[in-house]
């Protein structure tokens, strides 16, 4: 009987949160940006997909290490290569496609890490408060301020060449304070409401309160934050690969340029200089307006502007 | 107002003090050992050795370490591999190139950006917003490298507009009838593609913030109070709305000052613009260590004081806070 | 509401207004720019494209190429490489050295030279730049100097050299170094031997303003934007004919103009900015430079080796069948093609072919015009024969090469991954590359090979400091055309910490031969004992010889005329005294 | 001669739902030196006749019907040049909110000077803060508080600035919109008792707008009370307070406490009042009203005097 109350309860519940999120779905796809950013992104997922397409259908495709026989040098796009291949005979189409996969391997789980470290790392310090926040925050301010780019590049001077990995590693790494200051401000607006009070009144622990209550209520604004991360994550390794200190066993869109450029080939290759840039510029573009169009799901205020404007 | 000065130049102080620590660790716990870093890789062992010896590289970590620290603080880095020479000479002869590019392109593209932003929230829904917008999010988007490249080939090659590379020209600096002028245009000549790369990519950020900040100011009851008065609209926009909605794009500046010095470097890296970030990027693929790890902490120091000049201009701007 | 538009309008008139202001002020500036350009079009100076400035004017701390590309104008050595046959020539020399077998003591005569300064370039100077170098065990010049016990100015033109043991590189080493004034230096020397540590001390003199006996010397150098030298009027060689060649030089002087990319070297080159860009040029810029018709290119020939290195001393490199196979399974013509766009040679032995008089033909070449098939065939039968298994065989029943899978050693164990540590990308991309392409290739046989770049530094720690490493790919840009560093590089006393000898190679017989070739006075003898070890080597293969890439080097025909080319290209010091304005 | 009148004056606002009516249909007028107050819930529409008397409705909002005449001087129909000048030199306001009605950035003195050089571009500096200075002893402000920033000022200094800024032109009529509520209850009585005394020194009109009737009752000459965007009740101030006739208004009484009337027991007003977009056929009171007939939803009701100058918008009056 009471299990069964339970499940009503919890099917009510379930039924309001799929009605929350069909409504904010709604707002997220009536705003244009983020109708434009969905469906580049979508784009760029097919494109990663496709990615493990060329190699199967001949070695040739591979984007690091198959080369086209008939084909010594750069040349421009024809019916088996069709963004031409590059100095060694690599195709570039397949090259393209392997790079929207390290774009999305390289921005989400970037992305990701460092907005687990931020969200914690923010909790921590807005619900600890006193000491622990202070010295959290000071760190944060650190970190804040160092040129991440920079940051990296100087690791590589000291480890030598960085696998992607590590380069993910040390973005997630150098990245966080930002969000860790945003869901420090939320946790500390959210200590001051009554349920917590409450529910520390009703003797939940604090690591209870941190997950059952702080965190459901901070992890919208997380969401957000990581799309923006995102961005920052695929520009800084594009950067990284363009300046040579990528990872090289891996096909990036910054590595293509980096190549473009270094071999000679920028001033007449623009088959090959032009695709790379456009996709990490639409990629970065469109993570924003997604970003910018959950803004606006999660921020009635700015929701309410656009209803009336 | 002094005494928060203070206070945030010594936290500048121990975050310098900090960073310098942890590099020292890590330059410890690298693979490899520190003495290759700091040695020419090309010697015979009874050369390496000898030289060893003579940079005092076979001290105790400990005495290293207060070594290390004494050389920092008095801004004596060491020695760069590369060039031979003192590395604090080696990066004081780049940091005024890299001030006079990116100071310019940041004054430039805030001026612009913010009144840009200013005129598109005041034109909110117009297509002039919407157009500008628009530019301020795509141009911000574009991978600065890929921008670089595009303008070198579009207005350096194809064109034959301005000139690929570098800061000045030798024609110039031989001719002996050069004078100042003539020598400061032919610098800016220089800078107008890397100032545009710089410029596109960083207006637009400052538009945008611009733009959202006037939105908020513009709800304000003050702005109604101007109205009221019967202050023409641009009196309102320009002496009520503009002033109070600068404050947080001077926030907004000084965070995304860390971020922009990537794209400076990355540009100073394009154009063989013989700036700091361009030496660091050098120095890092020369394995020249003490001169990647000076121009670090120089580019370092650099963000954390401008961070400082930005809060103490915001405590200027905004009459509430003070120190 | 009307009317806040058009205020608004007004307002962006404004901005628009601004814009064109800014627009104009650029072009202002754009053309007050351009006109120094166009009125100080230089006569008689040649304009000469680098990358980098020189890291330093200290001779002996301006060990990389850009630097000696400026100092090497300066500074001049007794003896140099003639063009033809690349033999040693007399240069600031009077003419061959002459040796005293009984007193092991050469005695050389000397040009009567000036420095830039005006004064006589004497036996002193010689004396003195070698005790220098003795003395202050000056890296790199040491090793070249250090088995001298002694060295006489018999008189003012005449120096002599005293030996403590006969060795062949004294006239091929020792001899080429460049030598210093003794009135510049000793204030220098004095300053550093006061210091307590006198090596750096002496490696960090500024020496901004070298004097020296080369054809040109030094007038101005702005950082980052040129170097301007000018015409020597004091040059030895002014109006001389040496080696067949009537030494000038016959230009006002050059301009060194750093690009700091190559993308904009080689426009200069075409929009005629610069006469010679010296530096090798990449293969993408090639198609657009032999479609103009202003300018030429030099394809030379380059005495360079870039290898693939073993660790002998650890399994499973220290079995030579497995180091033969993987020398087979490399398709070294595909390297040459792809990676250096076809503008290399293929190396079958440590000594390049470019080194005619020393280059041993009949070495052992593995893979040499096999199909990729043939060489997965020949790699698992060299295998097969010594012992290896695998779960799924590279070549089938039925002959047909299929993917392999697990190695495994003779003694049953499978082979553990390893390493192929090469340089990064950025530095450089052709060792990189080559590293990813062995990789694949020896997959293809079953070994699990991962191609791992390195920063330089590390990697050199790596492999010649800790010898922990399993193969690893580095070379040698220029090559000396002494075979000296067949010693070096294989003889068992080298195979020590930061020693030469990385892979470990140790052979009792060929350190006799080795030891006994740098003794040997006699070319020929020493020819024979040379061919001889590279046929050791290529047997015993630390090393598999990969490539040797070609310099091509771009010139503009309009202005000059007269390059000289030779090993290594046209940028040599008799080009720069033979070119004349057309 | 009227110095406002106020004839049929519909306000409506373009929204997402449609137009939504927020005024309809109100009638008033105002006498030079005399003070009327404009008494409702929030959203009732009077802050838009406040705004709209001064031509500020917003971007959205405009007058579709009726007209606005001040000084003989139609201003519904008024080009925003000749508007601008009008503003600040004839209407004055009195902020709502006056803590977010001062410019964060800019000296109080300053603010003021600008309201009074924009309409007298003659007057130079020297001049205008001479009359700053006037202003300020006029609501007893300290000389020595001129320079200040907005921030540094109490709510009420920052109400009296307000005020001072308001009567820096001498207007004619001033608008005071919610004034006091804000401030505590002392600062609040002094302020109304000091705006009393300034109006009729200078025989200015006010419309003083408020939720709250029995400031209004204390302050104004009149009352109007305003329901959904109608004017439902008015009349002189003592007649609408003491023997209100209207079932809002008396609602509106007994809701608040009342310092010097008779004790009784405060009655909220139960129900919401009516969504305004599209058109409503009978009492827009009608669903909370205790005297609710079934006529009273279909008619609209009509206009009552039920006694000397007080009118009532209810058929069962």
């Amino acid at each position: 009987m009471e299990n069964k109350t339970v499940q009503i309860l919890k099917a009510k519940r379930r039924a309001l949160w799929r009605q929350r999120f069909m409504e904010n779905w709604r707002v997220f796809m009536r705003n244009p940006l983020g109708r434009i950013g969905m469906s580049l992104l979508v784009m760029f997922g097919l494109m990663a997909v496709c990615s493990y397409i060329p190699p199967m259908i001949d070695p040739m495709y591979h984007p690091m290490t198959g080369v086209d026989p008939k084909v010594v040098s750069s040349v421009g796009p024809s019916w088996q290569h069709w963004l031409g291949t590059d100095f060694m005979g690599r195709d570039i189409f397949s090259q393209l496609l392997a790079g929207a996969r390290v774009a999305f391997l390289v921005g989400v789980s970037a992305a990701f890490m460092s907005v687990v470290l931020g969200t914690a790392v923010g909790m921590t310090a807005g619900y600890m408060g006193r000491f622990t926040d202070t010295a959290l925050m000071r760190l944060a301010d650190m970190i804040m301020v160092l040129p991440t780019l920079l940051v990296v590049l100087m690791l590589a001077a000291l480890f030598g060449q960085l696998s992607i990995w590590m380069i993910v590693l040390m973005i997630a790494l150098f990245r966080w304070p930002g969000v860790s200051r945003i869901i420090r401000a939320q946790t500390l607006s959210l200590k001051q409401r009554p349920f917590i009070d409450a529910a520390r009144v009703s003797g939940a622990s604090h690591l209870r309160i941190i997950f059952r209550h702080i965190m459901p209520n901070v992890l919208p604004l997380a969401f957000l934050y990581m799309t923006f991360r995102v961005t920052s994550a695929i520009v800084i390794e594009a950067g990284l690969a363009f300046l040579g200190f990528g990872d090289p066993g891996t096909v990036s869109w910054g590595m293509m340029l980096q190549w473009v450029w270094k071999t000679g080939y920028m001033f007449q290759a623009p088959y090959w200089l032009l695709p790379p840039g456009i996709c990490i510029s639409l990629i970065t573009l469109s993570f924003y307006m997604l970003g910018r169009a959950m803004d606006e799901v999660l921020d009635p205020r700015l929701r309410d502007e656009t209803q009336a404007g | 107002m002094r005494k928060y000065v203070l206070k945030r130049l010594a936290q500048v102080m121990v975050i310098l003090f900090c960073i310098l620590t942890i590099l020292f660790v890590l330059f410890r716990l690298a693979p490899g050992d520190p003495v290759t870093r700091m040695v020419d890789p090309e010697m015979t062992p009874e050369e390496s050795q000898h030289l060893i010896e003579q940079l005092g590289l076979d001290q105790p970590i400990w005495k290293q370490y207060l070594i290390y620290l004494k050389n920092c603080s008095t801004g004596e880095f060491g020695y760069s591999i590369h060039y031979g020479e003192p590395v604090a000479k080696v990066i004081w002869e780049k940091l005024p190139n890299t001030i006079l590019l990116f100071t310019t392109a940041v004054l430039l593209s805030a001026m612009v950006g913010i009144s840009w932003g200013k005129i598109a929230a005041w034109r909110k829904g117009k297509a002039t917003d919407l157009g500008m917008t628009i530019a301020a999010l795509v141009t911000h988007t574009l991978f600065l490298p890929w921008l670089a490249l595009l303008l070198v080939w579009i207005f350096a090659y194809q064109l034959d507009w301005f000139p690929i590379t570098g800061m000045v020209s030798d024609e110039v600096w031989l001719d002996p009838d050069a004078g100042f002028f003539t020598k400061a245009a032919d610098v800016l000549y220089h800078m107008v593609l890397p100032l545009t790369t710089l410029f596109l990519i960083h207006f637009g950020s400052y538009l945008l913030v611009m733009r959202s900040s006037m939105l908020d100011t513009l709800k304000e009851d003050y702005i109604l109070l101007a109205r009221a008065k019967g202050l023409t609209e641009r009196d309102i926009r320009n002496k009520h709305a503009a002033p109070n909605a600068w404050l947080p794009v001077v926030t907004s500046v000084g965070l995304s000052l860390a971020f922009s010095i990537n794209g400076g470097a990355l540009t100073e890296t394009v154009f063989s613009w013989p700036g700091i970030g361009r030496e660091l990027v050098f120095a890092v693929s020369q394995n020249d260590y003490p001169l990647a790890q000076a121009s670090f902490m120089l580019i370092s120091t650099v963000v954390l004081l401008s961070n400082v000049v930005v809060d103490v201009l915001y405590a200027y701007l905004d009459p509430r806070i003070r120190y | 509401m009307r009317k806040r538009g058009k205020l608004v309008a007004r307002h962006y008139k404004f901005a628009c207004f601004t814009c064109k202001v800014a627009a104009a002020a650029l072009l202002a500036v754009f053309l007050l720019g351009l006109a120094p350009a166009s009125q100080a079009a230089s006569n008689g100076m040649l304009k000469v494209g680098v990358l980098q400035d020189p890291k330093s004017l200290n001779l002996w701390l301006a060990t990389d190429a850009w630097s000696s590309r400026v100092l090497g104008m300066i500074y001049q050595p007794l003896f140099v490489r003639e063009p033809k046959d690349s033999k040693l020539v007399p240069w600031l020399a009077a003419g061959e050295p002459v040796y005293d077998p009984g007193k092991m003591t050469y005695t050389l005569k000397l040009r009567a030279a000036k420095w830039s300064d005006g004064t006589d370039f004497t036996a002193e100077d010689v004396v003195f730049t070698g005790n220098m170098i003795k003395e202050f065990r000056i890296p790199r010049q040491s090793s070249k100097w250090s088995f001298i016990d002694k060295i006489v100015a018999v008189d003012k033109h005449t120096v002599r050299f005293e030996l403590k043991r006969p060795k062949a590189i004294f006239l091929t080493r020792t001899l080429v170094t460049p030598i210093v004034q003794k009135k510049q230096w000793a204030k220098l020397v004095a300053e550093a031997r006061k210091s307590g540590k006198p090596l750096s001390a002496l490696l960090r003199e500024s020496a901004d303003h070298p004097v020296g006996t080369g054809p040109f010397m030094l007038e101005q150098w702005k950082k980052g934007v040129f170097v301007y030298m000018k015409a020597n009027p004091y040059f030895f060689g002014k109006g001389q004919t040496i080696e067949g060649y009537k030494m000038g030089p016959y230009i006002k002087g050059i301009i060194f103009k750093v690009f700091g990319t190559a993308d904009a070297a080689v426009l200069a080159l075409r929009k005629g900015s610069i006469d010679f860009y010296w530096n090798s040029i990449q293969p993408g810029y090639l198609k657009q430079l032999q479609d103009d018709p202003e300018v030429k290119l030099f394809v030379s020939k380059k005495s360079g080796l870039y290898y693939l290195g073993f660790n002998l001393r650890k399994a499973p490199f220290d079995d030579m069948a497995l180091r033969q196979a993987v020398a087979t399974i490399i398709d070294k013509d595909f390297i040459v093609k792809r990676i250096l766009g076809g503008y290399g040679e293929v190396l079958y032995s440590v000594i390049p072919p470019g080194n005619t008089f020393y280059y041993n033909p009949d070495v052992p070449k593995y893979g040499h015009g096999m199909s990729n098939d043939q060489r997965v065939k020949k790699a698992y039968e060299i295998l097969k024969a010594a012992g290896y298994t695998w779960e799924v065989p590279p070549v089938n029943a039925q002959g047909q090469v299929q993917k392999a899978k697990v190695i495994r050693l003779p003694d049953g164990d499978p082979m553990k991954e390893f390493t192929i540590l090469t340089p990064p990308a950025d530095y450089d991309p052709h060792r990189a590359m080559s590293g990813q392409l062995i990789q694949e290739w020896l997959r293809a046989i079953g070994m699990p090979a991962v191609s791992r770049p390195m920063a330089f530094g590390a990697l050199i720690q790596k492999v010649k400091g800790q010898h922990d490493f399993d193969c690893f790919i580095l070379g040698y840009g220029k090559l000396s055309l002494d075979p000296g560093y067949m010693r070096s590089f294989f003889h068992s006393r080298m195979n020590k910490t930061n020693g030469w000898n990385m892979s470990g190679y140790e052979s009792a017989a060929y350190d006799a031969m080795a030891t006994e070739s740098n003794n040997a006075m006699d070319p020929k003898l020493r020819r024979e004992m040379i061919m001889e070890l590279q046929n050791m080597v290529m047997t015993a293969v630390p090393y598999v010889p990969l490539y040797n890439p070609t310099i091509i080097e771009g010139v503009r025909v309009d202005r000059f005329t007269g390059w000289v080319q030779m090993l290594n290209g046209i940028g040599n010091i008799w080009s720069f005294c033979d070119i004349k304005p057309k | 001669m009227a110095l406002l009148t106020v004839e049929n004056l519909g306000i409506g606002y373009q929204t997402a739902k449609g137009l939504l009516k927020a005024v309809d249909g109100v009638n008033f007028s105002l006498e030079p030196g005399r003070s009327l107050g404009l008494v409702g819930e929030s959203g009732c529409g009077k802050t838009t006749i406040g705004m709209a008397l001064m031509g500020l409705l917003p971007p959205n909002g405009r007058i579709t019907e009726g007209r606005i005449v001040l000084d003989g001087v139609e201003i519904s129909t008024l080009p925003e040049d000749e508007l601008r000048k009008v503003r600040w030199n004839e209407v004055a306001m009195i902020f709502q909110a006056a803590m977010n009605a001062l410019n964060p950035v800019k000296r109080i003195s300053a603010q003021i000077m600008e309201a009074i050089q924009t309409h007298r571009p003659d007057m130079d500096d020297d001049a205008a803060l001479l009359r700053v200075e006037g202003l300020f002893n006029l609501v007893g402000l300290p000389l020595e508080r001129l320079h200040d920033f907005p921030h540094q000022y109490s709510g009420g200094m920052k109400q009296r600035a307000i005020i001072a800024m308001a009567l820096a032109l001498n207007p004619k009529l001033v608008i005071a919109d919610e004034p006091t509520t804000a401030l505590d209850v002392i600062v609040q009585d002094q302020i109304l008792k000091e705006t009393k005394q300034l109006q009729s020194q200078f025989n200015i009109g006010i419309i003083f707008i408020s939720h709250d009737i029995s400031i209004v009752a204390d302050v104004c000459h009149d009352i109007g009370v305003m329901y959904a965007g109608q004017l439902v009740e008015s009349g002189p101030a003592e007649e609408v307070f003491f023997n209100s006739q209207h079932p809002y208004t008396q609602a509106l009484v007994s809701s608040f406490p009342t310092l010097a009337g008779p004790k009784t027991k405060l009655a909220p007003i139960p129900g919401e009042p009516p969504n305004l977009t599209g058109t409503i056929p009978g009492c827009r009171f009608c669903d909370r009203c205790p005297k609710d007939t079934a006529s009273c939803k279909l008619d609209h009701p009509k206009w009552q005097q039920v006694g000397p100058g007080h009118h009532v918008l209810c058929d069962h009056c």
